[in-house]
Protein backbone atom coordinates (compact mmCIF):
# COMPACT_ATOMS: atom_id res chain seq x y z
CA UNK A 1 0.00 0.00 0.00
CA UNK A 2 2.56 2.57 1.38
CA UNK A 3 5.62 2.13 -0.80
CA UNK A 4 9.32 2.83 0.69
CA UNK A 5 9.70 5.68 -1.57
CA UNK A 6 6.09 7.31 -0.15
CA UNK A 7 7.22 6.57 3.49
CA UNK A 8 9.99 8.55 3.06
CA UNK A 9 8.21 11.30 1.01
CA UNK A 10 5.60 11.47 4.73
CA UNK A 11 8.78 11.69 6.75
CA UNK A 12 9.88 14.63 4.80
CA UNK A 13 7.06 16.21 4.99
CA UNK A 14 6.99 15.64 8.27
CA UNK A 15 10.20 16.94 9.15
CA UNK A 16 8.97 20.33 7.48
CA UNK A 17 6.03 20.35 9.23
CA UNK A 18 8.51 20.20 12.54
CA UNK A 19 10.93 22.93 11.40
CA UNK A 20 8.01 25.17 10.47
CA UNK A 21 6.95 24.50 14.61
CA UNK A 22 10.43 25.29 15.64
CA UNK A 23 10.41 28.45 13.52
CA UNK A 24 7.16 29.53 14.75
CA UNK A 25 7.67 28.65 18.55
CA UNK A 26 11.13 29.68 19.29
CA UNK A 27 12.37 32.98 19.64
CA UNK A 28 15.50 32.30 20.10
CA UNK A 29 16.99 32.87 16.17
CA UNK A 30 19.83 30.42 16.93
CA UNK A 31 17.00 27.76 16.92
CA UNK A 32 14.88 29.36 14.46
CA UNK A 33 17.95 28.98 12.19
CA UNK A 34 18.07 25.42 13.05
CA UNK A 35 14.48 25.11 12.70
CA UNK A 36 14.80 26.10 9.08
CA UNK A 37 17.68 23.59 8.23
CA UNK A 38 15.25 21.10 9.39
CA UNK A 39 12.83 22.43 6.77
CA UNK A 40 15.66 22.48 4.16
CA UNK A 41 16.30 18.91 4.95
CA UNK A 42 12.57 17.54 5.10
CA UNK A 43 12.50 19.39 1.63
CA UNK A 44 15.59 17.44 0.24
CA UNK A 45 14.27 14.53 1.81
CA UNK A 46 10.92 14.87 -0.42
CA UNK A 47 12.47 15.68 -3.64
CA UNK A 48 14.90 12.34 -3.32
CA UNK A 49 12.41 10.13 -2.14
CA UNK A 50 10.04 11.18 -5.07
CA UNK A 51 12.52 11.20 -7.78
CA UNK A 52 13.21 7.40 -6.46
CA UNK A 53 9.95 6.32 -7.70
CA UNK A 54 10.43 6.15 -11.82
CA UNK A 55 11.18 3.11 -12.98
CA UNK A 56 14.57 1.50 -13.16
CA UNK A 57 17.34 4.21 -11.88
CA UNK A 58 16.04 7.05 -9.99
CA UNK A 59 15.85 10.20 -11.39
CA UNK A 60 19.00 12.31 -11.05
CA UNK A 61 17.79 15.60 -12.21
CA UNK A 62 16.50 16.17 -8.91
CA UNK A 63 19.46 14.89 -6.90
CA UNK A 64 21.44 17.48 -8.88
CA UNK A 65 19.22 20.11 -7.74
CA UNK A 66 19.28 18.77 -4.05
CA UNK A 67 23.13 18.81 -3.92
CA UNK A 68 22.75 22.82 -5.25
CA UNK A 69 20.33 22.84 -2.56
CA UNK A 70 22.60 21.63 0.23
CA UNK A 71 25.10 23.67 -0.82
CA UNK A 72 23.04 27.04 -0.91
CA UNK A 73 22.00 26.03 2.61
CA UNK A 74 24.94 25.95 4.29
CA UNK A 75 25.67 29.31 2.82
CA UNK A 76 22.72 30.83 3.69
CA UNK A 77 23.18 29.36 7.33
CA UNK A 78 26.49 30.95 7.20
CA UNK A 79 25.33 34.55 6.63
CA UNK A 80 22.19 34.13 9.02
CA UNK A 81 24.52 33.24 11.84
CA UNK A 82 26.55 36.29 11.13
CA UNK A 83 23.24 38.41 11.02
CA UNK A 84 22.20 36.98 13.79
CA UNK A 85 26.05 37.47 15.88
CA UNK A 86 25.55 41.21 14.44
CA UNK A 87 22.15 41.67 16.41
CA UNK A 88 23.41 39.89 19.10
CA UNK A 89 26.65 43.01 19.64
CA UNK A 90 24.27 45.93 18.56
CA UNK A 91 21.19 45.12 20.80
CA UNK A 92 22.62 42.16 23.33
CA UNK A 93 20.25 40.00 22.16
CA UNK A 94 18.94 36.91 20.37
CA UNK A 95 15.76 37.53 19.94
CA UNK A 96 13.63 39.89 17.14
CA UNK A 97 11.53 42.52 18.77
CA UNK A 98 8.01 41.86 19.11
CA UNK A 99 6.18 44.30 16.46
CA UNK A 100 3.18 46.11 18.49
CA UNK B 1 26.36 -13.60 3.30
CA UNK B 2 24.47 -10.48 1.79
CA UNK B 3 21.99 -11.07 4.29
CA UNK B 4 24.11 -11.42 7.02
CA UNK B 5 25.59 -8.00 6.35
CA UNK B 6 21.90 -6.50 5.71
CA UNK B 7 21.34 -8.02 9.15
CA UNK B 8 23.76 -6.56 10.98
CA UNK B 9 23.34 -3.47 9.24
CA UNK B 10 20.20 -3.03 10.89
CA UNK B 11 21.59 -3.85 14.24
CA UNK B 12 23.79 -1.30 14.33
CA UNK B 13 20.81 1.12 13.09
CA UNK B 14 19.16 0.06 16.00
CA UNK B 15 22.11 0.29 18.08
CA UNK B 16 22.30 3.98 17.02
CA UNK B 17 18.59 4.44 17.78
CA UNK B 18 19.11 3.66 21.11
CA UNK B 19 22.27 5.79 21.67
CA UNK B 20 19.52 8.44 20.97
CA UNK B 21 18.57 8.26 24.52
CA UNK B 22 22.09 9.56 25.40
CA UNK B 23 21.59 13.06 23.50
CA UNK B 24 18.14 13.23 24.97
CA UNK B 25 19.09 13.02 28.20
CA UNK B 26 22.83 14.90 28.65
CA UNK B 27 23.57 15.94 31.33
CA UNK B 28 26.41 17.39 29.80
CA UNK B 29 26.79 18.82 26.42
CA UNK B 30 30.55 16.48 26.26
CA UNK B 31 27.85 13.57 27.00
CA UNK B 32 26.15 14.92 23.90
CA UNK B 33 29.00 14.90 21.87
CA UNK B 34 30.43 11.36 22.85
CA UNK B 35 27.34 10.09 21.74
CA UNK B 36 27.26 11.20 18.29
CA UNK B 37 30.83 10.84 17.91
CA UNK B 38 29.44 6.75 18.60
CA UNK B 39 27.04 7.75 16.53
CA UNK B 40 29.87 8.98 13.34
CA UNK B 41 31.29 5.37 13.80
CA UNK B 42 28.22 3.44 13.85
CA UNK B 43 27.49 5.33 10.64
CA UNK B 44 30.75 4.32 8.73
CA UNK B 45 29.93 0.63 9.83
CA UNK B 46 26.79 0.64 8.94
CA UNK B 47 28.02 2.51 5.35
CA UNK B 48 30.95 -0.17 4.89
CA UNK B 49 28.44 -2.93 5.60
CA UNK B 50 25.65 -1.60 2.96
CA UNK B 51 28.36 -1.11 0.16
CA UNK B 52 29.34 -5.20 0.98
CA UNK B 53 25.56 -6.03 0.95
CA UNK B 54 23.87 -3.65 -2.38
CA UNK B 55 27.62 -3.87 -4.50
CA UNK B 56 27.46 -0.08 -4.81
CA UNK B 57 31.53 0.82 -3.66
CA UNK B 58 30.87 4.57 -3.98
CA UNK B 59 28.83 3.92 -0.36
CA UNK B 60 32.73 3.80 0.82
CA UNK B 61 34.11 6.89 -0.15
CA UNK B 62 30.61 8.81 2.04
CA UNK B 63 32.13 6.43 4.75
CA UNK B 64 35.62 8.17 4.45
CA UNK B 65 34.03 11.48 4.10
CA UNK B 66 31.87 10.55 7.31
CA UNK B 67 34.82 9.26 8.93
CA UNK B 68 37.05 12.44 7.92
CA UNK B 69 34.00 14.85 8.66
CA UNK B 70 33.03 13.49 12.46
CA UNK B 71 36.82 14.36 13.66
CA UNK B 72 36.38 18.02 11.93
CA UNK B 73 33.22 18.30 14.47
CA UNK B 74 34.47 16.94 17.59
CA UNK B 75 37.66 19.54 16.96
CA UNK B 76 35.37 22.51 16.39
CA UNK B 77 33.42 21.24 19.61
CA UNK B 78 36.55 21.10 21.77
CA UNK B 79 38.11 24.34 20.42
CA UNK B 80 35.00 26.13 21.03
CA UNK B 81 35.02 25.32 25.31
CA UNK B 82 38.48 26.22 25.21
CA UNK B 83 38.19 29.50 23.68
CA UNK B 84 35.11 30.72 25.66
CA UNK B 85 37.02 29.90 28.80
CA UNK B 86 39.86 31.94 27.24
CA UNK B 87 37.78 34.87 26.84
CA UNK B 88 36.34 34.35 30.64
CA UNK B 89 40.29 34.95 31.69
CA UNK B 90 40.31 38.32 29.85
CA UNK C 1 34.06 -21.38 2.68
CA UNK C 2 36.56 -21.02 5.81
CA UNK C 3 36.94 -17.79 5.06
CA UNK C 4 33.35 -16.76 4.32
CA UNK C 5 32.48 -18.34 8.21
CA UNK C 6 35.73 -16.32 9.69
CA UNK C 7 34.77 -13.08 8.30
CA UNK C 8 31.16 -14.15 9.24
CA UNK C 9 32.15 -14.42 12.54
CA UNK C 10 34.10 -11.06 12.69
CA UNK C 11 31.48 -9.18 11.85
CA UNK C 12 29.41 -10.52 14.55
CA UNK C 13 31.75 -10.18 16.82
CA UNK C 14 32.19 -6.03 15.81
CA UNK C 15 28.44 -5.79 16.18
CA UNK C 16 28.73 -7.32 19.65
CA UNK C 17 31.63 -4.37 20.45
CA UNK C 18 28.84 -1.38 18.82
CA UNK C 19 26.38 -2.84 21.70
CA UNK C 20 28.82 -3.06 24.28
CA UNK C 21 29.68 0.39 23.53
CA UNK C 22 25.96 1.62 23.05
CA UNK C 23 25.07 -0.05 26.54
CA UNK C 24 28.36 1.18 28.07
CA UNK C 25 27.42 4.66 27.00
CA UNK C 26 23.82 4.69 28.58
CA UNK C 27 24.79 2.71 31.68
CA UNK C 28 28.51 4.15 32.85
CA UNK C 29 28.05 6.74 35.78
CA UNK C 30 30.15 9.83 33.98
CA UNK C 31 32.11 10.84 31.01
CA UNK C 32 35.23 9.33 31.47
CA UNK C 33 33.93 5.75 31.76
CA UNK C 34 31.32 6.41 29.07
CA UNK C 35 34.33 7.83 26.87
CA UNK C 36 36.26 4.53 27.79
CA UNK C 37 33.14 2.51 26.35
CA UNK C 38 32.75 4.21 23.51
CA UNK C 39 36.75 3.95 22.14
CA UNK C 40 35.90 0.34 22.53
CA UNK C 41 33.49 0.54 19.78
CA UNK C 42 35.52 3.02 17.72
CA UNK C 43 37.98 0.88 17.60
CA UNK C 44 37.55 -2.83 18.17
CA UNK C 45 33.76 -2.86 16.98
CA UNK C 46 34.57 -0.81 13.20
CA UNK C 47 38.27 -2.93 12.98
CA UNK C 48 36.92 -5.92 13.42
CA UNK C 49 33.85 -5.32 10.84
CA UNK C 50 36.68 -3.80 8.33
CA UNK C 51 38.70 -7.31 9.11
CA UNK C 52 35.56 -9.20 8.23
CA UNK C 53 34.52 -7.17 5.03
CA UNK C 54 38.38 -6.87 3.70
CA UNK C 55 38.24 -10.90 3.45
CA UNK C 56 35.56 -10.48 1.21
CA UNK C 57 36.63 -8.02 -0.82
CA UNK C 58 36.48 -7.95 -4.36
CA UNK C 59 39.76 -6.58 -5.03
CA UNK C 60 42.77 -5.36 -3.36
CA UNK C 61 42.13 -1.31 -3.67
CA UNK C 62 38.73 -2.11 -2.20
CA UNK C 63 40.54 -3.48 1.09
CA UNK C 64 43.39 -0.96 0.93
CA UNK C 65 40.36 1.57 1.08
CA UNK C 66 38.96 -0.39 4.11
CA UNK C 67 42.40 -0.22 5.91
CA UNK C 68 42.72 3.02 5.35
CA UNK C 69 38.88 4.12 6.63
CA UNK C 70 39.85 2.04 9.97
CA UNK C 71 43.54 3.47 10.18
CA UNK C 72 42.33 7.33 10.11
CA UNK C 73 39.24 6.14 12.48
CA UNK C 74 41.50 4.85 14.81
CA UNK C 75 44.04 7.84 14.91
CA UNK C 76 40.85 10.20 14.99
CA UNK C 77 39.32 8.60 17.59
CA UNK C 78 42.26 8.39 19.87
CA UNK C 79 43.32 12.48 19.21
CA UNK C 80 39.48 13.29 19.72
CA UNK C 81 38.95 10.88 22.74
CA UNK C 82 41.73 12.92 24.44
CA UNK C 83 40.94 16.43 23.94
CA UNK C 84 37.25 15.38 25.18
CA UNK C 85 38.83 14.27 28.03
CA UNK C 86 40.80 17.20 28.72
CA UNK C 87 38.19 19.81 27.90
CA UNK C 88 35.90 17.62 30.46
CA UNK C 89 38.36 18.08 33.19
CA UNK C 90 39.59 21.32 32.38
CA UNK C 91 35.79 22.31 32.81
CA UNK C 92 36.13 20.91 36.10
CA UNK C 93 33.98 18.07 35.82
CA UNK C 94 35.25 15.52 38.70
CA UNK C 95 36.01 11.95 38.04
CA UNK C 96 33.02 9.36 39.15
CA UNK C 97 34.03 8.09 42.88
CA UNK C 98 32.46 5.36 44.86
CA UNK D 1 20.62 21.58 23.14
CA UNK D 2 21.29 21.75 19.52
CA UNK D 3 23.30 18.37 19.03
CA UNK D 4 19.52 16.63 19.06
CA UNK D 5 18.79 18.39 15.72
CA UNK D 6 22.34 17.92 14.62
CA UNK D 7 22.44 14.09 15.43
CA UNK D 8 19.17 14.17 13.24
CA UNK D 9 21.07 15.75 10.00
CA UNK D 10 23.67 12.88 10.15
CA UNK D 11 21.17 10.23 10.33
CA UNK D 12 19.50 12.00 7.46
CA UNK D 13 22.29 11.79 5.61
CA UNK D 14 22.09 8.23 5.48
CA UNK D 15 18.87 7.40 5.06
CA UNK D 16 18.97 8.70 1.41
CA UNK D 17 21.44 6.66 0.37
CA UNK D 18 19.19 5.91 -2.80
CA UNK D 19 21.05 8.91 -3.93
CA UNK D 20 24.64 8.38 -3.53
CA UNK D 21 25.98 11.88 -4.58
CA UNK D 22 23.60 13.38 -2.32
CA UNK D 23 24.69 11.71 0.64
CA UNK D 24 28.05 12.24 0.23
CA UNK D 25 27.32 16.00 -0.17
CA UNK D 26 25.05 15.64 2.83
CA UNK D 27 28.41 13.30 4.83
CA UNK D 28 30.46 16.56 3.91
CA UNK D 29 28.21 19.42 4.87
CA UNK D 30 25.70 18.23 7.22
CA UNK D 31 28.16 15.98 9.33
CA UNK D 32 30.81 18.76 9.77
CA UNK D 33 30.34 22.38 8.15
CA UNK D 34 27.17 23.21 9.52
CA UNK D 35 27.90 21.55 12.64
CA UNK D 36 31.38 23.26 12.81
CA UNK D 37 29.58 26.76 11.92
CA UNK D 38 26.73 26.61 14.75
CA UNK D 39 29.03 25.63 17.50
CA UNK D 40 31.45 28.21 16.23
CA UNK D 41 28.49 30.85 15.84
CA UNK D 42 27.14 29.77 19.92
CA UNK D 43 30.88 30.51 20.88
CA UNK D 44 30.96 33.34 19.78
CA UNK D 45 27.52 34.04 21.14
CA UNK D 46 28.31 33.12 24.70
CA UNK D 47 31.30 35.41 24.99
CA UNK D 48 28.96 38.08 23.69
CA UNK D 49 26.61 37.31 26.06
CA UNK D 50 28.88 37.25 29.08
CA UNK D 51 30.36 40.96 28.27
CA UNK D 52 26.85 42.53 28.21
CA UNK D 53 23.19 42.04 29.92
CA UNK D 54 20.29 41.10 27.54
CA UNK D 55 16.85 43.61 28.01
CA UNK D 56 14.50 42.07 29.17
CA UNK D 57 11.27 41.36 26.71
CA UNK D 58 8.06 41.66 28.28
CA UNK D 59 7.73 37.66 28.56
CA UNK D 60 3.99 35.98 27.26
CA UNK D 61 2.25 34.21 29.99
CA UNK D 62 2.50 30.56 29.95
CA UNK D 63 -0.67 30.46 29.19
CA UNK D 64 -1.11 32.17 25.99
CA UNK D 65 2.32 30.28 24.54
CA UNK D 66 0.40 27.27 25.47
CA UNK D 67 -2.47 28.15 24.03
CA UNK D 68 -0.06 29.57 20.79
CA UNK D 69 1.61 26.22 20.69
CA UNK D 70 -1.60 24.16 20.27
CA UNK D 71 -2.36 26.90 17.30
CA UNK D 72 0.42 26.12 15.73
CA UNK D 73 0.26 22.41 16.00
CA UNK D 74 -2.94 22.10 14.35
CA UNK D 75 -2.40 24.12 12.02
CA UNK D 76 0.65 22.21 10.79
CA UNK D 77 -1.27 19.19 11.45
CA UNK D 78 -3.47 19.95 8.62
CA UNK D 79 -0.74 21.36 6.43
CA UNK D 80 0.87 17.92 7.24
CA UNK D 81 -2.40 15.91 6.24
CA UNK D 82 -2.69 17.67 3.12
CA UNK D 83 0.89 17.38 2.28
CA UNK D 84 0.56 13.30 2.42
CA UNK D 85 -2.26 13.47 0.31
CA UNK D 86 -1.04 14.82 -2.16
CA UNK D 87 2.49 12.61 -1.74
CA UNK D 88 0.20 9.41 -1.92
CA UNK D 89 -2.12 10.47 -4.33
CA UNK D 90 0.79 10.68 -6.71
CA UNK D 91 1.02 8.15 -9.17
CA UNK D 92 3.13 5.42 -8.30
CA UNK D 93 6.18 5.61 -10.73
CA UNK D 94 6.31 9.25 -12.17
CA UNK D 95 8.91 9.04 -15.82
CA UNK D 96 10.98 11.61 -14.70
CA UNK D 97 13.54 12.65 -16.47
CA UNK D 98 16.27 9.52 -16.37
CA UNK D 99 15.87 8.10 -20.30
CA UNK D 100 16.29 11.73 -21.79
CA UNK D 101 19.60 11.94 -19.60
CA UNK D 102 21.10 8.19 -20.31
CA UNK D 103 19.82 9.06 -23.93
CA UNK D 104 22.25 11.85 -24.01
CA UNK D 105 25.22 10.80 -21.49
CA UNK D 106 27.81 9.83 -23.68
CA UNK D 107 27.79 13.05 -25.92
CA UNK D 108 28.50 14.92 -22.11
CA UNK D 109 32.16 13.67 -21.33
CA UNK D 110 31.46 12.12 -18.14
CA UNK D 111 30.14 8.97 -16.77
CA UNK D 112 28.16 10.11 -14.13
CA UNK D 113 24.61 11.11 -15.00
CA UNK D 114 24.25 13.32 -11.64
CA UNK D 115 27.58 15.35 -13.14
CA UNK D 116 26.48 15.59 -16.42
CA UNK D 117 23.22 17.35 -14.75
CA UNK D 118 25.22 19.44 -12.86
CA UNK D 119 27.67 21.12 -15.33
CA UNK D 120 26.87 19.97 -18.75
CA UNK D 121 22.67 19.99 -19.52
CA UNK D 122 22.05 22.44 -16.54
CA UNK D 123 25.06 24.10 -16.57
CA UNK D 124 23.67 27.35 -16.01
CA UNK D 125 21.84 27.02 -12.86
CA UNK D 126 25.65 25.67 -11.56
CA UNK D 127 27.03 28.63 -12.34
CA UNK D 128 24.52 31.21 -10.66
CA UNK D 129 25.30 28.81 -8.02
CA UNK D 130 28.54 29.51 -7.26
CA UNK D 131 27.74 33.11 -7.58
CA UNK D 132 25.39 32.67 -4.68
CA UNK D 133 28.10 31.14 -2.55
CA UNK D 134 30.70 34.14 -3.50
CA UNK D 135 27.27 36.76 -2.93
CA UNK D 136 27.45 35.00 0.78
CA UNK D 137 30.52 35.14 1.46
CA UNK D 138 30.43 39.21 0.03
CA UNK D 139 27.43 39.59 2.51
CA UNK D 140 29.27 38.41 5.40
CA UNK D 141 32.41 40.14 4.95
CA UNK D 142 30.45 43.43 4.69
CA UNK D 143 29.31 43.17 8.11
CA UNK D 144 32.49 43.92 9.77
CA UNK D 145 36.26 42.00 10.04
CA UNK D 146 36.57 38.96 12.26
CA UNK D 147 37.24 39.59 15.43
CA UNK D 148 41.00 38.36 16.14
CA UNK D 149 40.44 36.65 19.15
CA UNK D 150 44.06 35.44 20.99
CA UNK D 151 43.74 32.07 20.53
CA UNK D 152 44.09 29.68 22.95
CA UNK D 153 47.25 26.87 22.27
CA UNK D 154 46.10 24.30 20.32
CA UNK D 155 48.02 21.91 22.25
CA UNK D 156 50.59 19.02 21.16
CA UNK D 157 47.61 16.69 20.22
CA UNK D 158 45.67 18.85 18.11
CA UNK D 159 48.27 19.18 16.50
CA UNK D 160 49.57 16.72 15.40
CA UNK D 161 46.04 15.26 14.96
CA UNK D 162 45.59 18.76 12.48
CA UNK D 163 49.09 17.97 10.26
CA UNK D 164 47.79 14.95 9.96
CA UNK D 165 44.38 14.98 8.88
CA UNK D 166 44.42 18.53 6.86
CA UNK D 167 46.60 16.38 3.85
CA UNK D 168 44.64 14.07 4.04
CA UNK D 169 41.20 15.64 3.49
CA UNK D 170 42.88 17.27 0.79
CA UNK D 171 44.00 14.67 -1.29
CA UNK D 172 40.44 13.32 -0.55
CA UNK D 173 38.69 16.62 -1.93
CA UNK D 174 41.29 15.85 -5.27
CA UNK D 175 40.21 12.21 -4.98
CA UNK D 176 36.60 13.49 -4.95
CA UNK D 177 37.25 15.65 -7.49
CA UNK D 178 38.70 13.51 -10.10
CA UNK D 179 36.31 10.96 -9.01
CA UNK D 180 33.22 12.58 -10.08
CA UNK D 181 33.56 11.90 -13.74
CA UNK D 182 32.00 8.51 -13.62
CA UNK D 183 31.23 7.92 -10.09
CA UNK D 184 29.23 9.55 -7.46
CA UNK D 185 31.61 12.69 -6.21
CA UNK D 186 32.24 16.33 -8.30
CA UNK D 187 33.31 19.87 -7.52
CA UNK D 188 30.84 20.51 -4.59
CA UNK D 189 30.96 17.80 -2.15
CA UNK D 190 34.86 17.98 -3.10
CA UNK D 191 34.69 21.81 -2.47
CA UNK D 192 32.72 21.21 0.99
CA UNK D 193 35.75 18.37 2.15
CA UNK D 194 38.32 20.85 1.05
CA UNK D 195 36.00 23.18 3.18
CA UNK D 196 36.64 21.00 5.69
CA UNK D 197 40.38 21.14 5.64
CA UNK D 198 40.37 24.94 6.14
CA UNK D 199 37.99 24.36 8.91
CA UNK D 200 40.30 22.64 10.69
CA UNK D 201 42.93 24.81 9.99
CA UNK D 202 41.66 28.05 11.39
CA UNK D 203 40.33 25.89 14.39
CA UNK D 204 43.74 24.69 15.28
CA UNK D 205 44.75 28.57 15.19
CA UNK D 206 46.59 28.26 11.66
CA UNK D 207 45.78 31.86 9.95
CA UNK D 208 46.89 32.49 6.39
CA UNK D 209 49.76 34.71 6.33
CA UNK D 210 48.96 38.54 6.30
CA UNK D 211 50.46 39.07 2.94
CA UNK D 212 47.94 36.50 1.30
CA UNK D 213 45.40 37.83 2.96
CA UNK D 214 44.65 40.16 0.29
CA UNK D 215 44.73 40.08 -3.39
CA UNK D 216 46.15 36.27 -3.22
CA UNK D 217 43.10 35.05 -1.33
CA UNK D 218 40.42 37.13 -3.54
CA UNK D 219 41.89 35.68 -6.63
CA UNK D 220 41.30 32.53 -5.46
CA UNK D 221 37.83 33.22 -4.78
CA UNK D 222 36.39 34.66 -7.54
CA UNK D 223 38.89 32.21 -10.23
CA UNK D 224 36.05 29.69 -9.97
CA UNK D 225 33.30 31.89 -11.32
CA UNK D 226 35.75 33.24 -14.02
CA UNK D 227 36.58 30.40 -15.44
CA UNK D 228 32.84 29.30 -15.42
CA UNK D 229 31.61 32.59 -17.20
CA UNK D 230 35.04 32.23 -19.23
CA UNK D 231 34.08 29.01 -20.72
CA UNK D 232 30.54 30.26 -20.77
CA UNK D 233 31.29 33.03 -23.13
CA UNK D 234 34.02 30.48 -25.07
CA UNK D 235 31.16 28.41 -25.69
CA UNK D 236 28.94 31.29 -26.44
CA UNK D 237 30.97 32.41 -29.25
CA UNK D 238 31.87 29.36 -30.63
CA UNK D 239 28.38 27.31 -30.97
CA UNK D 240 26.41 30.28 -30.24
CA UNK D 241 24.61 28.66 -27.12
CA UNK D 242 25.66 29.17 -23.71
CA UNK D 243 27.40 26.32 -22.08
CA UNK D 244 26.60 24.29 -25.10
CA UNK D 245 30.15 22.21 -25.13
CA UNK D 246 30.99 20.17 -28.18
CA UNK D 247 30.73 16.55 -27.48
CA UNK D 248 35.01 16.24 -28.18
CA UNK D 249 35.55 18.92 -25.57
CA UNK D 250 32.81 18.27 -22.80
CA UNK D 251 34.98 16.10 -20.65
CA UNK D 252 38.26 18.47 -20.72
CA UNK D 253 36.01 21.81 -20.25
CA UNK D 254 33.72 20.44 -17.33
CA UNK D 255 36.90 18.75 -15.63
CA UNK D 256 38.54 22.40 -15.70
CA UNK D 257 35.33 24.36 -14.63
CA UNK D 258 35.10 21.77 -12.03
CA UNK D 259 39.04 22.31 -10.68
CA UNK D 260 38.43 25.99 -10.52
CA UNK D 261 35.23 25.39 -9.02
CA UNK D 262 36.11 23.06 -6.37
CA UNK D 263 39.18 25.50 -5.66
CA UNK D 264 36.80 28.44 -5.03
CA UNK D 265 33.91 26.59 -3.08
CA UNK D 266 36.42 25.24 -0.50
CA UNK D 267 37.85 28.54 0.22
CA UNK D 268 34.17 30.35 0.18
CA UNK D 269 32.50 27.72 2.86
CA UNK D 270 36.28 28.13 4.71
CA UNK D 271 36.23 32.40 4.99
CA UNK D 272 32.32 31.81 5.14
CA UNK D 273 33.20 30.05 8.88
CA UNK D 274 35.94 32.09 9.62
CA UNK D 275 33.20 34.82 9.68
CA UNK D 276 33.78 38.61 8.36
CA UNK D 277 36.65 40.35 6.20
CA UNK D 278 39.70 39.52 7.30
CA UNK D 279 41.86 42.49 8.31
CA UNK D 280 44.10 44.34 7.01
CA UNK D 281 47.48 45.03 8.59
CA UNK D 282 47.17 48.62 8.80
CA UNK D 283 43.89 48.36 11.12
CA UNK D 284 45.34 46.91 13.58
CA UNK D 285 46.45 49.69 15.96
Amino acid sequence: MISSANLYALTGSGLFSLGLYGLIMYAHLLRKILAINVMGSGIFLLLVALAYRSPGQPDVVPHAMVITGIVVAVSATALALGLMLKLATHSSSTQLPDED
Amino acid sequence: MHTLYFAVALFLLLNLSIGMWRVFRGPTDIDRMLASQLFGTTAVAILLLLAASTQTPALRDIALVFALLAAVTAVAFVRRDTQARHDHAD
Amino acid sequence: MLIELVSGLLILCGAVFFAAGTVGLLRFPDVYTRLHALTKADNLGLGMIVLGLMLQAESLAAASKLLLIWILVLLAGASVAQLIARSAFQKGIPPWKR
Amino acid sequence: MFFIAFGLLMALAWVRLQAPDVALAEAAIGAGLTGALLLAALSRLNSIEHTTAAPAYPQKSARALQLQSWLAMALLLILNAGLAYSILSLPDTGAGLTPLVTMQLEHSGVKNPVTAVLLNYRGYDTLLEVFVLLLALLSVWSMGTSQQQPEASPGPVLDNLMRLLAPVLILVAAYLLWVGADAPGGAFQAGSVLAAAGVLLLLSGWRLPTRLLDRPLRIVLIAGPAVFIATALATLLSSGRLLQFAPDWAGVLILLIETFATLSIGVTLAALFAGGRPHHPPDRS
